[in-house]
């Protein structure tokens, strides 16, 4: 790892150092390249996506694609569905997943153990295994095209990941600040929201971040319990996008609308990097 | 006003807490009691049960007239202090000391009031602002001691208040803390390890051991008069000798020097205690001397500690002498005098009258 | 009031538990056992949609139908390719954004792009860059002279389970690399330092220290990667709908198409009981192994 | 109940304050997108693919002009056809649908009758108002003899041939499927043709229709609608598929044949590589388009057959429909009859050159001036078949393009493809 003897390593040093370089740009290379060309495509004139051989410099950009999905489809309310489900299901997930991960952590239940098994063996089945009872569901209780056809599920798949980051967090707290509080007279209730909860904003913000971009990104549930236009998200609004034109598919459109469907979370991403991985590892390796 | 009681306390064995045997106390107003043992002998779990953190698996605890056994710790009007002080870290200092008064609805009014008291003695003016991260070690000790006292409490508790102190400042807040304490008209329970402490604070010690309450007197006697050989083991630095010896009628036989045994001790064996410091060098002309060979010498500073291999067996002597007294290099007449021995039953740990 | 604080305790335990556990079985627990139990009936199109109780009558259909198989199958293939080549490009970019060098923090943000990003949008993006006609992967492959004419590489059903596997492969790696990272700067450099001045060489310090100590957090990437890959969904059904004639179908499309296009719900209810029967057994051997595996992982 | 207030003992405010705010919020939000929904004049909505409705925008504007209390929003699908059924299907699943009218194609019909997803219209249509349809068209808008749809647009697949190759190798268009092989051999033989046959042989549902086609011409049967026996693994069944694979075999269709749709397949004919194109009428307007290198040079006739046997065209088509749950069914009931009435369709005729459901439009001198070869398609239509009329077609229609397409391919043989496809078939069937 670190450098060994000095003479014989400075050739030995740079190769390595060139390697490791090349690497690296591989890698940037690899995640990157995909991204940049559907935003290149979401610039480029239609002409240009549809030349053949392919521009990769195209010398005329534009915005109309932009345009154009706001003018054709009511892509800001997608905007706002999405939004407003991914922030409402993370609110609610961190109401519902804290106390519980609380109550894990400290509260020596009996079966607490099952229910921490139960919480982690459920991250593991994907939904098409939930999808038909939840559609049952749905029809049951009329809530088809409704935002809590896709609330409820949404908080419901990262409850568990709340539950293991959280309880994770609240474990690394030191246990003498709670029975100062408990000597202090606060309740369990009080504690949680006056003492605690100050101290783990920042595991809750890791958390909501987490379960906003799990909310945001959702496909099948919104695909399946959302039929009316209005209430689309914007995965299921883009990825109906490409069928919709009359002769061929807007591959300007779609991936200006690609584009602006995954600008909120590449700011998020640049934001809370450091939560982001924090919480991920969190959340599954301490599991 | 009010007594602390403890009732024939017990807490059995689970993975987080240190078991606790049949346990009762009474702790008298302005008492101030320290529980003292060694990690693991059932202190803190005794502290926390009178805090109502942990439930007795029976037994009771009463605070005057109130059995709060089954009061939850709020309720017990007790305050309590942390190892770590246990501030809350998004709360200034003064909402800190203040937070147990708020959530007893206490006027504002009442609370600058009793903030502005125990602030005159605790020197906590220009804290009161901050947040704990900004407070040194001290000053954070001190706004958990403000945090209890503010409080006026039927009980003090607190746990090794001075551990996570360095050693310098602990004396003083040690000297500190016995001139707060000694105005309080509450009984007070202290927590901790140092026997210094112990020593110094309390009007009475009780020391455990393995759950157990080994004795509870005051410091003097628990130095003076360990009820067991665990205590006078415990207490006391250097470590008292503690030798396992035959007896032979009316002596016990430290190979081949006997030492006479009080009149009522009959048993085929004893252990015999000596403190290091109470061993001395034989004058010339002692006859009923003890000879050995000087193993080893620590220079402790203001005394020497010798080890000695008494002659003609493989038991080793401890024994403090001041480095202004002279002996052989080798070989060593030492005198164990007969009003300092401590004889404890082998078998029972218990001491002989 | 004669309850004991424990009691009381554990009391509000249960409260600030029971929001969550109620959820969790309404959406995990409910389905599943409602699965268990709608696929001991018919209910279809041929009953118009009413619940006739036919026993085990789906899995008898089941074990001939065709199509069931090959879904398992592409199902196997897709997740055995996808998480190994995972696996390998997950650990290479752990271990070098484990170095240190300038801008690392910008070059992992950058290396965790792919996966914050929806799934469907990035479905699309891929669908557009294997494009036969248009696509710039054909174009790159052309220009390198590698290949005459563009591929149909989502068309043709020999190249379109690997071309979704490409996908999936650039979506998840990420996911991978950060696990294992997480894990690689846990252990600690003396192990390292150790080791080499005993004598072993770079390679050694790997295969003897980094790999066995990295053990767990690989074990657990897999798993978490293998049930997600086994219920791949969004993915395929974005980029080819599980054609060109099925040769994309994992048992999630068939799954979706038996209830949501066929309205078969009683067939559907046994797939689903079938796969969840098949992960769990997955899942339960991974644990075992894992449960082997903990102790040497609690060096720490 | 104490247990809940001890919870929030002594300052319960922040808590309650939080939750009550979180439900009014969400409440106010659910509310707002409620009454946004709801607005005054009758909105009927349809979905169709993007093309036909940019296709059909003049349709709507007629309609509107004459019904100013009725909007329709023709709400843009994609272009597959399977994908608008699957998102008609998840909406009528869900039991909210957002559409009033449903245009379909004729194979959901069974599908979106049995789950009782349609309005019936058997009572609601007065009889002589359906005399003018032709009865294949009809036919397919029926379900347990109750109707359901009212047929707007016809089709049935056809065999094209290059009327010139085959007078210039001095042969009759051919009438029976050795005929058909015969001539694509020497054509091919004679370096005229590149190809002789083409047709659609990718696993979709063009391949069950050209298997459907084949089928009828061997006198074979899928599943018969009444008594649901299963014909696929008759003798007639195996031949019909040996016959599809024969063709890849000896090298008269192309072999990416197997991989091919209706463009592929037009493409090839149209770039005067192929002699003889199975496929849907849409083909003829365009390969007789100006810029087309065989206009003029290709003709039109029934699917060949056994000796002895007749043929019979694949029968497609579109149909209007109204949804069950729809708040105005009597508004929607004239869109429907607006749709299929003889005005609207030849207004869409004219323009976008689809064949009329109506026997008074294969007559009508406007139509006909425009495309003169609608007038033998009338009989194509009559002799048209239907894809089985059973609710499960599409689960049907995968099963049978499955094994299809596994024959074509050579990775099955045609007899041990269709039995297993026949089994399957028959466990689908026998789930009632």
């Amino acid at each position: 790892m670190t450098n060994s003897s000095s003479q014989a390593s400075t050739h030995a040093l740079s190769t390595r150092r060139i390697g490791l370089a090349i690497v690296i740009l591989l890698i940037l290379i690899f995640s990157l390249a995909p991204i940049l060309w559907q935003l290149l495509t979401s610039f480029k004139t239609t002409a240009d996506i549809a030349a053949i051989p392919n521009v990769y410099f195209p010398k005329q950009l534009t915005i109309e694609h932009y345009t154009e999905i706001f003018r054709r489809q009511p892509f800001l309310r997608y905007m706002f569905n999405s939004g407003f489900v991914a922030i409402t299901s993370t609110l609610l997930c961190l109401l519902i997943g804290t106390p519980a991960a609380y109550a894990l952590a400290r509260l020596k239940l009996p079966g607490e153990q099952i229910v921490l098994a139960a919480t982690l063996i459920v991250t593991l089945f994907p939904y098409i295994l939930l999808f038909l009872g939840l559609l049952e569901l749905v029809r049951t209780f009329g809530l088809a095209n409704h935002y809590l056809a896709l609330i409820v599920p949404y908080t419901a798949m990262n409850v568990p990941l709340t539950i293991l980051v959280m309880r994770s967090f609240f474990q690394q707290l030191p246990r003498d600040l709670e029975d100062s509080a408990k000597v202090d007279g606060y309740s369990t209730v009080q504690m949680l929201l006056q003492i605690l909860m100050p101290l783990t904003l920042p595991a809750l913000v890791t958390t909501g971040i987490l379960t906003f971009i799990a909310a945001w990104n959702e496909f099948l549930f919104a695909l399946t319990f959302i039929t009316r236009e209005s209430m689309k998200t914007i995965p299921v609004a883009v990825a109906q996008l490409s069928g919709t034109a009359v002769f061929e598919i807007p591959y300007g459109a779609l991936a200006a609308a690609t584009v602006i469907g995954t600008l909120p979370l590449v700011l998020l991403l640049l934001i809370f990097q450091q939560r982001i991985v924090q919480g991920l590892t969190a959340g599954a390796v301490k599991g | 006003m009010a007594q602390l009681k403890l009732r024939a306390l017990n807490k059995t064995y689970n993975p987080q807490v240190v078991p606790l045997k049949d346990l009762s106390l009474d702790v008298q107003d302005g008492e101030f009691l320290t529980l003292l043992g060694p990690s693991g002998c059932g202190k803190s779990t005794t502290l926390r049960l009178i805090a109502g953190l942990e439930q007795p698996t029976r037994g009771e605890i009463w605070i005057g007239d109130r059995n709060v056994t089954e009061q939850a710790p709020g309720d017990r009007n007790i305050a309590m202090v942390f190892q770590s002080y246990a501030l809350y870290p998004h709360m200034t200092v003064y909402d800190n000391i203040a937070s147990g008064l708020k959530l007893r609805r206490m006027p504002a009014s009442e609370i600058r009031q009793r903030i502005e008291e125990v602030n005159r003695f605790l020197g906590l003016d220009g804290l009161l602002k901050r947040k704990p991260g900004q407070l040194s070690g001290g000053q954070r000790q001190r706004v958990a001691l403000a945090r209890a006292l503010v409080r006026r409490p039927d009980v003090f508790l607190l746990d090794e208040p001075l551990s996570n102190l360095d050693a310098l400042l602990r004396e003083q807040v040690r000297a500190e803390l016995k001139q707060i304490f000694s105005d309080q008209n509450a009984p007070i329970v202290y927590v901790t390890h140092d026997q210094t402490e112990a020593m110094t604070l309390s009007t009475r010690v009780a020391v455990l051991n393995d759950g157990y309450l080994q004795q509870l007197d005051s410091p003097k006697r628990i130095y003076t008069r360990p009820a067991n050989r665990f205590v006078a083991g415990f207490i006391g630095s250097p470590q008292m000798n503690l030798l396992p010896l035959k007896c032979d009628q009316n002596c016990a036989m430290l190979g081949r020097y006997p030492i006479p045994l009080p009149d009522r001790i009959r048993l085929p064996e004893v252990i015999l205690g000596i403190r290091p410091e109470h061993v001395r060098l034989a004058r010339p002309g002692e006859t009923s001397t003890l000879q050995g060979q000087v193993m080893l010498v620590e220079n402790l500073g203001m005394s020497d500690l010798l080890s000695v291999q008494v002659e003609g067996t493989s038991i080793g002597l401890r024994a403090l002498l001041s480095p202004d007294q002279s002996w052989g290099e080798k070989n060593i007449s030492l005198v164990l005098p007969a009003e300092s021995l401590h004889w404890f039953d082998p078998q029972t740990g218990d001491r002989l009258p | 009031m004669s309850k004991t604080l424990r009691d009381q305790e554990r009391q509000t335990g249960w409260w600030l538990l029971a929001p969550a556990v109620i959820l969790l079985l309404l959406v995990y627990a409910y389905p599943i056992g409602r699965s268990f139990w709608l696929s001991l009936f018919t209910q279809n199109l041929g009953t118009e949609l009413q619940p006739v109780f036919t026993g085990l009558n789906n899995y008898g259909r089941m074990a001939i139908d065709g199509r069931f198989w090959q879904s398992i199958g592409n199902t196997t293939l897709f997740t055995a390719i996808s998480v190994l080549l995972e696996l390998l490009l997950g650990l290479g970019t752990a271990l070098v954004l484990n170095q240190s060098f300038r801008g690392r923090g910008a070059v992992r943000t950058i290396a965790l792009l792919p996966w914050a990003l929806p799934t469907a949008l990035i479905a699309t993006t891929w669908t557009w860059i294997f494009n036969d006609q248009f696509g710039v992967w054909n174009d790159l492959l052309m220009r390198a002279g590698l290949i005459k004419t563009g591929i149909n590489w989502l068309g043709d059903p020999h190249w379109a389970l690997w071309t979704v596997i490409a996908a999936d492969v650039w979506k998840t790696t990420p996911f991978i690399a950060i696990l294992l990272l997480a894990g690689l700067q846990a252990i600690p450099n003396d192990l390292y330092e150790a080791h080499t001045l005993d004598g072993a060489s770079p390679w050694q310090n790997f295969y003897r220290i980094t790999l066995p100590l990295l053990m767990p957090q690989i074990l657990i990437a897999t798993l978490f990667r293998f049930a997600q890959a086994f219920g791949i969904f969004d993915l395929i059904q974005v980029m080819t709908g599980g054609g060109p004639g099925g040769a994309t179908e994992t048992v999630s499309i068939y799954i979706y198409a038996t209830i949501m296009r066929y309205l078969d719900f009683g067939y559907g209810a046994a797939l689903v009981v079938v796969t969840f029967l098949i992960l769990s057994l997955a899942v339960a051997i991974a644990a075992f192994w894992l449960s082997k595996l903990r102790p040497a992982g609690d060096w720490r | 109940m104490f247990t809940v207030l001890h919870l929030f003992r002594t300052e319960r405010l922040p808590y309650l304050r939080f939750v009550a705010l979180t439900i009014t919020c969400c409440c106010c939000i659910l509310l707002w997108g409620k009454i946004a929904l709801s607005q005054q004049p009758i909105h009927l909505s349809m979905l169709t693919s993007a093309l036909d409705a940019a296709q059909g925008q003049s349709l709507v504007a007629a309609f509107e002009a004459q019904n100013p209390d009725i909007k329709i929003d023709v709400v843009e699908g994609p272009n597959a056809s399977n994908l608008i059924e699957d998102l008609y299907t998840s909406s009528f699943l869900l039991g909210d649908s957002p559409y009033d009218l449903v245009m379909m194609d004729v194979v959901w019909l069974p599908k979106f009758a049995a789950a009782g997803w349609l309005l019936d219209l058997t009572d609601r249509i007065p009889a002589n108002d359906l005399a003018d349809f032709m009865t294949a068209d009809l036919e397919g808008g029926r379900y347990d003899g109750r109707l359901y749809r009212l047929p707007v647009r016809s089709d049935a697949q056809l065999l094209y041939y290059r009327k010139d190759w085959l007078q210039q190798a001095g042969i009759q268009p051919p009438d029976t499927f050795d005929q058909l092989m015969a001539a694509s051999k020497l054509l091919q033989s004679a370096g005229i043709s590149k190809w002789g046959y083409v047709w659609q042989g990718r696993q979709f549902e063009g391949l069950a229709a050209v298997f459907v086609d084949i089928l009828a011409g061997f006198g074979g049967f899928w599943v018969n609608p009444t008594d649901r026996e299963v014909g696929l693994d008759h003798p007639e069944a195996i031949a019909a598929l040996q016959f599809l694979r024969d063709t890849v075999t000896s090298g008269i269709s192309p072999p990416g044949v197997t991989n091919y749709q209706h463009e592929d397949a037009r493409r090839l004919f149209q770039g005067g590589e192929v002699a003889f194109m199975h496929n849907w009428p849409y083909a003829y307007p365009l390969s007789n388009a100006e810029d087309s290198p065989i206009k003029g040079k290709f003709d039109i006739k029934l699917m060949v057959h056994q000796p002895g046997l007749t043929s019979a065209a694949c029968l497609g088509g579109w149909g209007i429909g109204i949804t069950k749950t729809t708040a105005h069914p009597d508004a929607a009931l004239r869109v429907a009859q607006f749709y299929a009435s003889p005005d609207a369709q030849r207004l869409s005729i004219l323009e976008n050159g689809y064949l009329p459901t109506r026997r008074s439009l294969y007559a009508d001198p406007a139509i006909l001036t425009k495309y003169p070869y609608f007038s033998g398609m009338m009989s194509v239509i009559d002799n048209a078949v239907l894809r089985p009329p059973i609710a499960q077609y599409a689960q049907a229609s995968d099963i049978l393009q499955r094994y299809l397409s596994a024959a074509i391919t050579d990775r099955m043989s045609p007899e041990a493809a269709l039995q297993a496809a026949a089994r399957e078939t028959r466990a689908l069937l026998a789930q009632e």
